[in-house]
């Protein structure tokens, strides 16, 4: 009995990826058009940011409103290597020449030809900016509101450096007109489709990687510190690393996501990046439940596809819809639809962590007196 | 037991993937391509048309009145028959001022819709999203906005003026008038940087001093320091290429510093009757704009027009540049539909070639070397009633030059 | 001075201008339990938060060899030096196995971090017994009654190797047999660490407590044994009597 | 020397539209730690009340003036609502709040739009406020500036000599040193927290008003400065009004100098890491209300 109980999580576990994989490998290909798959192809991106996203903030309770910056990150190494690869060796992109009337690469655009150095900058370049922003931060315990604002103005601040140096970014505009991934055409249909597939692959292993880390020791820790920063403190441990840890890897992912998207959209642009597609990126992951694993990833694909279909249509009702939705989900609903269904569904696998209570703030009571 | 299993499993799933990806790879790039585009639906007894604007988010504001003017022609072709006996039916997919979603709009108008072509777009990051899809698929674009040149694609019609229709001849007018030196104020994106480049190339081959050049962020309204930085330098005339928002605060900072028209005039090429509007005359009044079409314009076309929009849309909407070009666009494709006698795209781009309309800015005549049109330059002062009056004109169309190819001082330029 | 008690010489503390720890030396030998006692005010939580180092103090306090003053809170966790809080701080969202858990992991490595708990480690079985919480292993900490938390949270420095624990009120709102089974429980962890408790309880006080200083205003009043405490006619002054009435109440 | 004392001014002027937009925040985020996202709004409806008035008052003096108080109210009703509706159930989760009245700004700018449509609207200053002043030589100062300068100026005394002087003022400081304390001492927390709310709202409201001298009125008005706004509280420390001022006027001069030397995108980004670094130095701001809590 009690074998069964512990093997039980994991049985599941194993068969839900097993089931995740059978829709997105064999069910949607088969029952979508390219152009619909294209567009599923785009929201699992936003769904890779979102799973990075429900460990920072749902498990590790920091609100990152500047996701869009590791984004923007990583779409900008895998463009401008596509970029490269495009012109070919020895030439420019072609809006540099338009732009910025350069007349050689600039030097920090030149490593970017090696694809090596390019895909392994999609995931690192995020990952150090976050470590050396989060290290500044975290240790000098700027925290809650004060953290979220300062990621938000960490957006704002992206943007406008990115848009104001237009000759080597190519400014508002971005970088567009991606024609090849990897020596493969994108406007090849049967490419496209293997773009999706590689998408589909990458969520599911991040998640497997997410789902580890949220089972296990440093996962039970994150909420910890979540709850109760100052009480981990006083048994050893520094809050800090624990949530750098989580805030880089959520950066790893955007950044990942961002890399993929290129492929599959073909554009990056500063209007990925601002503070309204980052504070977007919050909103699926609330709405399907922040500190679930699964929650996100449901909730980021739903927004975006909501978002598609109905603001098609009523695009003035789609902004009252998505400010409901944040009112009414994060107002009253803080676990997110994921809690519902843990509240159809009696038994759990792991115990389980709604929203952040402020435990903290018991005890900066507590010793305030 | 439950090791093996998951292993089994794990390795499944990945050979899976490997497979499915492997399986999945197409051509090469180089390699041949085999799609040959899509094929725009015609086969009932009406024909598909995109409307693809931005009805939400930033940039809403100008391209619903663009999305606006569109429907209108629709509607009026329509009623005089349709084209080649065929109704126009309108799609209109909101771009919601996103980059991103303005190429996967697009994508859907071609791929799922099939139309025949597709009007709109505003700012040229949109135009840039889109331009692959175009190019990609085949399809036909009308862009009816005001640019910054230095583009010729293949799939796209350019009804907006190039520089060449536009700054270029408020740069002549500002010479006309005398003025020696001038100062660069623009937000900070592609129009305005571009625009500043082949006004400093203009100025050096022309005698004309450029005092100095600031940008602001999209969005910004915060001047002080900008016009600060204008009022010292004591320029002439200013030129103003900044969009949106920042105008109105750029004006309002402007007139609070002291500078007047008479003193220091403002050339802008991105305020319309739409925006008159919302500066307020109070501040606007005597500055100068260069485009190629005022609701005030002369001619039967225009009153004919004027009348159409306000009967529709309300006796207190202007008529503006962008939205002629967009209207006029619609009437364009009309006459190349007819002169071709088909919809498929490839008859339709060689039919364009000198197709002419009447348009309420006058007669209009597409280059088809250039998919631009030929558009008559004009500089317009803002009265205090909020229109813009005519008060120069380059006399009969300029033939559209993206490349500035047939302007000695900007070789280098693209 | 006995290497690995805990020393602390003219320790101050000042917030914007109060001096809420005035000068307070104070030596604990390691197997002592010692009682800060002392009215409101008295500077008692103060002087565990410097000791901590939750709030900047000047002086100088060793835990044996180790100087204190001027180290992060987790380093000085770190260097065997616990806590627990008035009101029970617990991650009341983990099971009680969780928060020992966590508790007994500051050394871990990143391996073992990044992997799931297999077993039950020695040391946090031990404290489940220990504290009596071995069948409620899978609760959640948050569901716990009071008494229970309190041991929780003594547990949790248990399993955190502390050698100075020091205890801010753990007997506050438990029934009478819970502070019977508390107070035998700081006995035997006391064998071979430093115990430190601020405690009310005047009951509670007489029957665990080895020794006893009392605060008062910042300063040390008074030290000694209990019955030294109580004949001290300082602390009667300060306690209005309160203390000497009570204890001659129950001994009468 | 002319430029320099000309930007010596703008970067007060900038300093004082911050603070003006900053201050009503640093009430409602400062004193009571509720995250306000929707503030931005709130300033936009106090700009919409000026133009909503100018329909009826014409004279362009008259309705300025008429506007002030009736934005405070307007303003401050929306913010009691919110407070009301929302903001009381979330004071435990600051985030949670921070991400609702986010919702809260979204649906207020679309009703705004719904309302007075997509485009900006104009509102007609009076004469003397579109003219400057001058100093002697070249330098001169806009009028409308001025006028902020004094207005902000205004409110910053009035504001600190409500806190420091009136009962209220000492009920709310009560209920912000220690809400429990103050609860049990009989003092009614909620509806001293919901008058908070109503000061610091309506303060939006008034910079509302002032910003129609400045810029566009229109839906989105008020998204562009709100975070600039949020820089100064957080750099300016909670609880205390000085700490905002001094901030908001260095940032100001920061901003003024920087853009004068390079531009303003280069500006905006030196001023982000200016607050980074500044953060580094003191993570609390400037000034905080010393507590013996946890900080």
């Amino acid at each position: 009995m009690k074998a069964l109980t512990e093997m039980n999580p994991r049985l599941r576990a194993w068969l839900g990826f097993g089931l995740g994989a059978l829709v997105l490998f064999a069910a949607a290909p088969a029952l979508l058009s390219d152009f619909r798959l294209s567009l599923l192809a785009k929201y699992l991106c936003f769904a890779i940011v979102a799973v990075g996203i429900g460990l920072a903030w749902g498990r590790g309770g920091l609100l990152t409103l500047g996701q869009g910056v590791f984004f923007g990150l990583g779409g900008y190494a895998m463009a401008m290597h596509l970029k490269l690869a495009d012109a070919g060796p020895g030439n420019m992109p072609d809006f540099m020449e338009l732009y910025g009337q350069l007349d050689e690469l600039p030097a920090w655009w030149a490593p970017f030809a090696n694809p090596a150095f390019a895909l392994a900058a999609t995931v690192l370049l995020p990952m150090l900016v976050a470590f050396g922003l989060g290290t500044l931060v975290f240790r000098r315990r700027v925290r809650g509101a004060y953290f979220a604002i300062l990621s938000q103005a960490l957006a704002a601040a992206m943007v406008i450096l990115l848009i104001g140096q237009q000759g080597t970014t190519g400014g508002t505009n971005g970088l567009t007109d991606i024609d090849g991934f990897f020596g493969y055409d994108l406007d090849d249909p049967v490419n496209q489709r293997m773009v999706y597939f590689i998408i589909a692959a990458v969520l599911l292993g991040l998640l497997a990687l997410t789902r580890q880390l949220m089972r296990s020791r440093y996962g039970e820790l994150l909420v910890a510190v979540r709850d109760s920063e100052e009480r981990v403190r006083f048994l050893g441990y520094n809050p800090a690393n624990v949530k750098l840890v989580a805030y880089v890897v959520a950066a790893g992912m955007a950044g990942l996501a961002g890399a993929l998207f290129v492929p599959a959209v073909g554009i990056i642009s500063p209007a990925l990046i601002g503070i309204v597609p980052s504070i977007e990126f919050v909103i699926g992951v609330a709405v399907g439940g922040r500190a679930a694993l699964l929650g996100p990833v449901l909730g980021a694909v739903a927004v975006a596809w909501a978002k598609t279909a109905l603001s098609e249509r009523f695009p003035g009702t789609w902004t009252y819809l998505q400010g409901a939705m944040f009112v009414l989900v994060v107002a009253f609903l803080p676990g997110g639809l994921a809690s519902l269904w843990g509240m159809v569904r009696r038994r759990r696998e792991t115990p389980p962590a709604p929203a952040p209570v402020t435990g903290d703030q018991a005890l900066i009571k507590e010793v305030a007196v | 037991m439950l090791r093996l299993h998951r292993r089994g499993l794990m390795a499944g799933s990945v050979a899976l993937a490997a497979a499915l990806a492997l399986s999945a790879c197409g051509a090469k790039t180089g390699e041949n391509e085999t799609a040959g585009g899509v094929t725009a639906d015609t086969s009932g007894d009406t024909v598909k048309v995109g409307l693809l604007n931005s009805l939400s988010g930033t940039m809403a504001i100008s391209e619903v009145t663009v999305r606006d003017a569109i429907l209108l022609a629709v509607e009026e072709i329509n009623a005089a028959g349709g084209v080649l006996g065929k109704k126009i039916e309108p799609i209109s997919e909101d771009g919601a001022s996103d980059w991103p979603t303005f190429a996967e709009k697009a994508e859907k108008l071609i791929k799922v819709d099939r139309v025949a072509a597709v009007f709109g777009c505003w700012t040229s990051a949109s135009r840039k999203a889109v331009k692959p899809v175009f190019e990609e698929n085949k399809a036909l674009l009308f862009y009816p906005v005001q640019y910054e040149g230095l583009e010729q694609s293949p799939y796209i019609f350019y009804t907006g003026a190039t520089t060449n229709q536009q700054i270029v001849p408020g740069l002549d007018y500002l010479k006309a008038q005398g003025k020696k030196s001038v100062y660069l104020v623009g937000s900070d994106y592609v129009f305005p940087r571009t625009a500043n480049k082949i006004i400093k190339a203009y100025a050096e081959a022309n005698g004309l001093k450029v005092l100095g050049e600031d940008y602001a962020p999209l969005g910004s309204t915060e001047f002080g320091t900008i016009v600060n930085k204008v009022k010292t330098a004591k320029a002439d005339a200013v030129f103003n290429t900044l969009n949106g928002d920042s105008n109105v605060a750029f004006f309002k900072e402007y007139k609070s510093a002291g500078l007047t028209a008479a003193a220091m005039p403002v050339v802008s090429v991105s305020i319309a009757e739409e925006e008159v509007k919302s500066i307020g005359t109070q501040y606007l009044a005597g500055q100068l704009t260069a485009w190629n079409y005022y609701q005030t314009t002369t001619g039967p076309a225009n009153d004919k027009f004027v009348k159409a929009y306000k009967a529709k849309y309300g006796a207190d909407k202007p008529t503006s540049d962008p939205m002629e070009a967009a209207y006029t666009a619609v009437y364009l494709w009309k006459a190349m539909v007819e002169k071709a006698g088909s919809f498929e795209v490839e008859k339709v781009k060689g039919a364009s070639d000198g197709v002419t309309f009447e348009a309420p800015e006058g007669l209009v005549t597409v280059d088809g070397a250039t998919q631009h049109i030929h558009k008559t330059a004009r500089i317009g002062k803002i009265g205090d009633d909020g229109l813009i009056t005519e008060v120069w004109n380059s006399g009969s169309p300029v033939k559209p030059d993206p490349y500035l190819k047939g302007y000695p001082w900007a070789t280098g330029l693209s | 001075m006995t290497a690995g008690g805990l020393s602390i010489r003219g320790l101050r503390v000042v917030f914007d201008g109060f001096v809420a720890v005035d000068g307070v030396d104070l030596d604990v030998a390691p197997g002592d339990i010692r009682f800060l006692i002392g009215p409101n005010g008295a500077g008692k939580t103060t002087l565990v938060d410097a000791v901590t180092g939750l709030v900047k103090a000047s002086g100088s306090v060793r835990f044996g060899e180790t100087e204190l003053l001027g180290r992060d809170v987790h380093r000085i966790a770190r260097l065997g030096v616990g806590r627990t809080f008035q009101t029970a701080a617990l991650f009341e969202e983990l099971t009680v196995l969780q928060n020992l858990d966590i508790a007994a992991g500051a050394g871990r490595g990143p391996w073992t971090m990044l992997r799931t708990r297999r077993a039950v480690p020695d040391d946090v079985a031990f404290a489940l017994e220990a504290i009596g919480l071995a069948g409620r292993r899978d609760t959640l900490a948050g569901t716990l009654a009071h008494g229970q938390k309190q041991w929780l949270e003594i547990g949790m420095l248990l399993v955190q190797n502390a050698r100075l624990l020091l205890l801010d009120e753990p007997v506050a709102g438990m029934s009478h047999e819970e502070r019977e089974a508390t107070g035998e429980l700081l006995g035997k962890i006391a064998a071979d660490r430093t115990v430190v408790v601020i405690e009310h309880d005047m009951d509670f006080l007489r029957r665990f407590a080895r020794t006893v200083t009392v605060l008062h205003a910042g300063k040390v009043l008074s030290e000694g044994t209990v019955a030294q405490v109580q004949a001290d006619p300082k602390v009667q002054e300060v306690y209005l009597g309160h203390a000497a009435a009570e204890s001659e109440a129950v001994e009468a | 020397m002319t430029v320099i004392l000309g930007q010596l001014f703008t970067g007060v002027s900038i300093g004082a539209v911050l603070l003006l937009i900053a201050l009503g925040l640093a009430l409602t985020f400062g004193q009571m730690n509720v995250i306000n996202m929707a503030h931005g709004e709130f300033i936009m409806a106090g700009a919409y009340t000026t133009y909503v008035l100018q329909q009826t008052i014409t004279d362009a003096g008259v309705s300025l003036l008429v506007a002030i108080p009736i934005a405070f109210a307007v303003a401050g009703a929306m913010g009691v609502l919110l407070e009301w509706a929302l903001i009381r159930r979330l004071y435990t989760r600051p985030l949670d709040t921070l991400l609702v009245t986010w919702g809260v700004s979204l649906m207020l700018q679309q009703l705004a739009r719904d309302i007075f449509g997509a485009p900006n609207v104009q509102t007609k200053a009076p004469d003397i406020l579109t003219e400057s002043t001058s100093l002697g030589g070249d330098v001169s100062i806009a009028n409308s500036r001025l006028f902020i300068l004094g207005l902000v100026v205004l409110a910053v005394v009035a504001l600190t000599a409500a806190l420091k002087l009136t009962p209220l003022g000492r009920r709310i400081r009560a209920v912000v040193q220690n809400r429990d304390l103050a609860a049990v001492s009989g003092i009614p927390t909620g509806s001293v927290d919901r008058l908070t709310f109503f000061i610091g709202s309506g303060l939006a409201g008034v910079a509302g008003v002032a910003l129609t001298l400045l810029g566009p009125i229109g839906p989105t008005m008020g998204t562009n400065i709100i975070i600039d706004a949020f820089l100064v509280v957080v750099v300016g420390g909670i609880g205390q009004l000085k700490g905002s001022v001094i901030v908001a006027f260095t940032l100001g001069m920061l901003q003024a100098m920087v853009e004068y030397l390079t531009t303003l995108s280069v500006a905006k980004v030196i001023v982000f890491v200016a607050i980074v670094a500044f953060l580094q130095w003191r993570p609390q701001g400037l000034f905080t209300l010393r507590t013996r809590s946890l900080a």
